[in-house]
């Protein structure tokens, strides 16, 4: 063993703990985040090995620039069509989450979850993808569903845990299931699902179809076992399977260096698994469908998983149960610089003259006649508490068929017949 | 009660160096639930922080620090999100003095809030206290006032063992019976949330005889204690309650004596029936108390399905299932 | 045994596309126990496959082929190493069908060696099942011959639920009853070892009656059942010995009548006592057939310490540890 | 959505499998395999930021040269002595292997793993480290304790499972603890130690004290989600460990590529932490030597965590119950390209002068002498099965104090007094 005599002088050691640049009270600040200009980062062939794509996962992807025009390699091209499609989903989505923070506030539900200001990543991806692929969502793209017109009455019902409910009240609010819209059933615990979207796309390579699987997982959520183990098995089987890690640098209270990127990005897990790593622009509609899409192909192709890093930020707090003032600068949202992606896409279609502040507006409207007539009718339903689906709906799917303790319990709980 | 655990942690922190706490949001938050409100900024960003979303590197961490002699005592958010650290509470934490000849072992004591009745839905009111009953090498705890929550925090986090300290959520602010009926009530009052200031221990696996009654037993721990005492005042039987206070280690003794007097058990979890605690109360007490039992022990649980979110009160142990159970030990029917 | 395993999972391989399996060395090499022997190289490379190490992963991957309607058969090389997928079956295969309101689910059968009596220490020993029987949404099937291994397995494949398969290992080459100072047998000439070409299940949730008796009831499954018939042998009491085959479900109807007839019963299991399924089937008869008890059930398991190498068969229970209770229950000391 | 149509072109989708370039009957192979001159890669210094050393994890740091000669900036420039006291640990190592390799077949002991091929790695990074630091071990590196002088009857006691066995009977053969020499306990199970290096890494640096923590995890067990979580852990808390992946490319019967080595290496993974990685030539003595060096300044003087991979071969079976000709060619070991470690730095120090063929052989006399010595005493106290601990060993150290469960227990089952 060496001597340890030599180490006499070296600098005292303490332990390192990550700290925000800015707490409560303190200017907020975003000088640690580089915004590259948009159209900057080369666009590969879909085919390229992962091992000449090691740069990517340093740079941010981006394809609107600050007028509103789309530039560069990765511009999708999508039709003014999808556009307004995805800016009509991203509205609803930032409508419809107001309203049931109210909800909540009045009662209503038992808790609620928004997505503000990540509105373009459910919406930009849904789109993209086909009606066969499947998404394991986490609780924050319900744009997703949005994007895909999922009724908002089955929507609302889930959340006030009504008799008609779709989940048949056995699930929290916003912790949906919606398998006819690609949406796989969202739980509580982080992180468990991404390694489902895994084995479904491996289930299709084995079954030689061509759809594929996208994942979600915030960036706290990455710091559990379940990412790598995706990982891991997405990269030795090469599942056709887009893992995304919606980075909106915000985990409750803890910010993004506690899940590890005081030093790197979350792209660049990617180069340890031999995979393409994108780093992109979660806040530029275009960007995240032109990622996907480019990913998507990869993965049809039988070239194997992506994983995306959708750069953006959570202005909301994280659920109805938090404060952010309390760990955050209050203004701090504002000095974001990557702008809100639903007014970033709107620019666009102004600037293309596909769209106007005259239509927005009035979709505004819209939309939001839409919630309110929504919540009525769940509301004549009932919300928390006024209405549940019957009590027999406690004991069922716990198996495909009960056993006998199901079946006396139901007795012993007092449910009868259909109830 | 979370004012109690936070003053223990305080109480620690500031008597003992090797004293250190992490989790989710616990640092500069100060805790989902606030039971480490104001700690970093008192004793320092090093001995209360925050960590990964991680629950199987925190108990990792937690085992390492143990092994170099720190009492570490980390904070799992939700009792729901231990299940990833399983591995290493079971096949770490718990074994680690066993099979190393006693060359190793990990003091680490963790927190974290379970059971129901905060309309929490499936991944934030489960009560998994059973799995970890029956790993040997682990003990469990869980208090049921903030007298006791102190006290028995204070004397895990000083045992050499590691512990599950788990913490009735639905009792942080109030000692909530299960009459939800009734309007919410605070600690305020209650003579158990009288907690003496500073240092003071609970021993762990000794129970509370918390009602004294001749007729029937009843065991309990964490909210049911509570949920308990209100069945026997609603239904008139003179019952004894006892809060066990550790599961593991069981007051046995305690439990032997009053059944053995009383001749008629009920057991209370929150926990879904089959397989749980309470199984190896009653199989316990049938073992010990035979030939003094005058009617089968009666067990009253959660249902065995997963802890459904609309459902609340229906799967929720209430005073009246308790009561019926009583009601069949002492063959009222 | 280890044939019949292979056999049902070579049937099921053959009638349905959908079946694959795959896990740690089980490729190729066929498994380090060789229950996947010849399987990749009759079915092909994607039916039969090696993993990385990654138990989490495995189940995890399971789980999301299940969901397309799959019904993927994966191996833990270890029942002791299914721990870090605990979370996974718990979290999620357990409670998808629930809470997706029935839309998703996950049919899957996870195979793995389990329990002791092999010198394999601390963690190629352990007998998992009471943290699985706990859990609502899965079930647990546990062979003791041949013929109900492969009928078993298939119909465990067949399931629609999420099936934990745990194979006691002793028994793969031979029905060991305990005996040490005897010699080792085979399955040859066992009469359970006859197993049928070709498809066939035997039903999970309906137990075995292994020995008809009128004296007392033992309960057991895996090893224990053929350790449970060398006592009834050796100690002369004409005991009832019921093979539960599946713990989840549970023949509930077949053990209260026998215990309803003997009066009596003894419980076997290897895994450590405190918290074990004993204790549900203690509980269970005790509430089912209090007034037909004639004496205390005695539970007999493995200690309440780790699996220790070196004291195998001091802490294996053995025929001469069952007759012990068998006497007891007959009041014969 | 996108339209599916325009994927009716595509190949067929099919689920990829790693395959090994060769199974038994096939010629064996390391054509994939690049094997750079020694000397080749540049030494950065020890404060550089891990951006600065995306390259490294992409060579393969090697010193010692087909002639035996150090060679390039990594050479450490160790005494002969030291060098010498490497070379009897590992003789040592592989000598006492092979003969407990026997002592199972004849029925001494229920188990044993050799580490064949790997020797240099624990002797190399147990001279390096200091008494006060702390190896996290896997069951493949005891030349830890052999470069530490551990007593040799002790570690036979416990592989027979006797009498004197120090872990009281209670664990597998070779699964050793040995706290005096820096060897954390060993377990069965896979990875799970790999977190506790970096507690107790970040104990240390807490206690601000400089010692530093030392793990093992083979290439298979990367695969579990407990190497990622140390890893995250280590990143974000700066803890002063060094974590090694011991890459021998066989884990029982699957080959690395099982492990995710297909498109990557996993030095590679330390790229999306922010940490150094560094890929180095495990059957080279003075490489491992100069490697740990290099992260243990690093990680004393506060800068960190390393991630280090040794690029090896398993030479032996996977443990006496594996018969490796059943999944690789039976001379695959013969075509290994980086050579028997012992072999090499033998050479090295022949070149230097400092050793000789005869000191050698007489070394090997020595040690084959002692080995032979040390298994007749421990013999004298009994192999498995003729001699154990007293039984109340079975009931000690569950907890630190027995509760009544034990007590009984220990009753029921016939312990008496101290027995
Ligand atoms: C396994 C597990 N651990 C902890 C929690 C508690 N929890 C809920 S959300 C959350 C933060 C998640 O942050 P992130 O992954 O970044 O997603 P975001 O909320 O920012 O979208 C935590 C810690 C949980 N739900 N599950
Ligand atoms: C959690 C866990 N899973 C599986 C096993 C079974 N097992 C024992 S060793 C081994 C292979 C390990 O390979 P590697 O990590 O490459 O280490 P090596 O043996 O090559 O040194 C396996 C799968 C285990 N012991 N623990
Ligand atoms: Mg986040
Ligand atoms: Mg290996």
């Amino acid at each position: 063993m060496e001597s340890q005599a030599h180490r006499a002088n070296r600098p005292s050691i303490q332990l390192h703990i990550p700290e925000p640049l800015a707490r409560p009270g303190d200017k907020a600040s975003f000088d640690h985040i580089e915004v590259p200009p948009a159209g900057s980062v080369r666009r590969p062939d879909t085919a390229e090995r992962a091992s000449q794509l090691r740069d990517l996962p340093f740079q941010l992807i981006r394809v609107l620039d600050n007028d509103g025009k789309a530039i560069g390699p990765w511009d999708p091209k999508l039709t003014p069509d999808l556009l307004r499609k995805g800016l009509r989903a991203m509205l609803l989505t930032r409508i419809f989450d107001d309203r049931m923070f109210r909800a909540h506030r009045q009662g209503k539900t038992s808790f609620y979850m928004k997505s503000t200001g990540e509105e373009a990543i459910g919406a930009a991806q849904s789109l993209i993808l086909g009606h066969d692929d499947m998404c394991f969502p986490t609780y924050r793209v319900m744009s997703w569903l949005h994007a895909r017109d999922y009724p908002l009455t089955d929507m609302v019902n889930q959340i006030f845990s009504n008799a008609r409910d779709p989940l048949r009240g056995r699930q929290l609010p916003i912790l949906f299931s919606a398998r006819d819209y690609g949406f796989y059933s969202v739980s509580g615990n982080l992180g468990t699902r991404f390694g489902h979207a895994v084995g479904w796309a491996m289930g299709a390579a084995y079954q030689g179809v061509d759809e594929i699987a996208l994942a979600y997982m915030g960036e706290g959520s990455t710091a559990e076992g379940a990412f790598h183990e995706t990982l891991t098995f997405a990269a030795v089987y090469r599942a056709p399977v887009i893992l995304c890690v919606t980075n909106n640098q915000w985990a409750i209270s803890s910010f993004s260096g506690f899940a590890g990127t005081e030093e790197t990005t979350f792209a660049a897990r990617a180069i340890g698994y031999g995979l393409p790593g994108l780093r992109v622009d979660g806040n530029d509609f275009l960007a995240v469908a032109a990622a996907t899409r480019w990913a998507a192909d990869r993965a049809r192709s039988g070239k194997g998983s992506t994983l995306i890093e959708l750069f953006t930020y959570r202005v909301a707090g994280h659920s109805t149960s938090d404060d952010p003032t309390r760990y955050r600068p209050r203004d701090e949202a504002e000095h974001w610089p990557l702008g809100d992606p639903i007014e970033r896409l709107k620019q666009h279609l102004i600037t293309l003259g596909e769209w106007s502040e005259d239509r927005h507006t009035a979709l505004e409207k819209e939309l939001d006649d839409l919630v309110r007539s929504t919540v009525k009718e769940a509301e004549k339903v009932g919300v928390l508490g006024e209405s549940k689906p019957p009590l027999g709906e406690m004991f069922e799917g716990v198996f495909a068929e009960p056993d006998w303790r199901i079946v006396m319990q139901r007795r012993e709980a007092g449910v009868h017949g259909d109830d | 009660m979370i004012r109690a655990i936070n003053d223990a942690l305080d109480v620690m922190l500031t008597r003992d160096p090797n004293v250190l706490m992490f989790g989710e949001d616990i640092g500069f938050f100060g805790g989902v639930f606030r039971a480490t409100d104001g700690l970093q900024a008192k004793h320092g960003l090093q001995r209360c922080f925050d960590t990964p979303i991680s629950e199987g590197g925190i108990i990792a961490t937690a085992i390492g620090m143990g092994v170099r002699g720190l009492r570490p005592v980390p904070e799992i958010q939700f009792a729901d999100y231990i299940l990833p650290a399983f591995d290493q509470l079971v096949s770490e934490a718990a074994r680690l003095r066993y099979r190393s000849g006693g060359e190793f072992w990990a003091p680490i004591t963790v927190r974290s809030p379970y059971g129901g009745g905060i309309f929490g839905g499936q991944t934030h009111s489960q009560s998994p206290e059973a799995i970890f009953a029956h790993v040997t090498g682990l003990k469990t705890v869980i208090p049921s006032t903030p007298y006791d929550a102190k006290g028995l925090l204070i004397a895990s986090i000083e045992s050499d063992d590691p512990v599950i300290f788990l913490e009735p959520k639905r009792l942080y602010n109030g000692p909530f019976d299960g009459r939800i009926d009734q309007q919410v009530k605070s600690w305020a009052g209650h003579p158990a949330a009288q907690v003496p200031e500073g240092h003071y221990t609970v021993p762990l696996g000794k129970a509370a005889i918390v009602r004294e009654g001749g007729d029937a037993t009843i065991l309990a721990y964490g909210t049911m204690v509570h949920v308990s005492l209100a069945a026997v005042e609603m239904h008139g039987v003179d019952a004894e309650v006892i809060d066990l206070r550790s599961i593991v280690p069981l007051d046995i003794d305690t439990i032997e004596a009053s059944v053995n007097k009383t001749g008629r058990c009920v057991i209370v979890h929150e926990a879904s029936r089959f397989g749980g605690y309470g199984a190896e109360l009653s199989a316990l007490i049938q073992e010990r108390c035979f030939y003094r039992l005058e009617a089968p022990i009666e067990r009253v649980a959660g249902w065995d399905t997963p802890y459904p979110h609309a459902f609340e009160w229906d799967y929720f142990p209430g005073p009246a299932r308790i009561g019926a159970a009583l009601n069949r030990v002492m063959e009222k029917n």
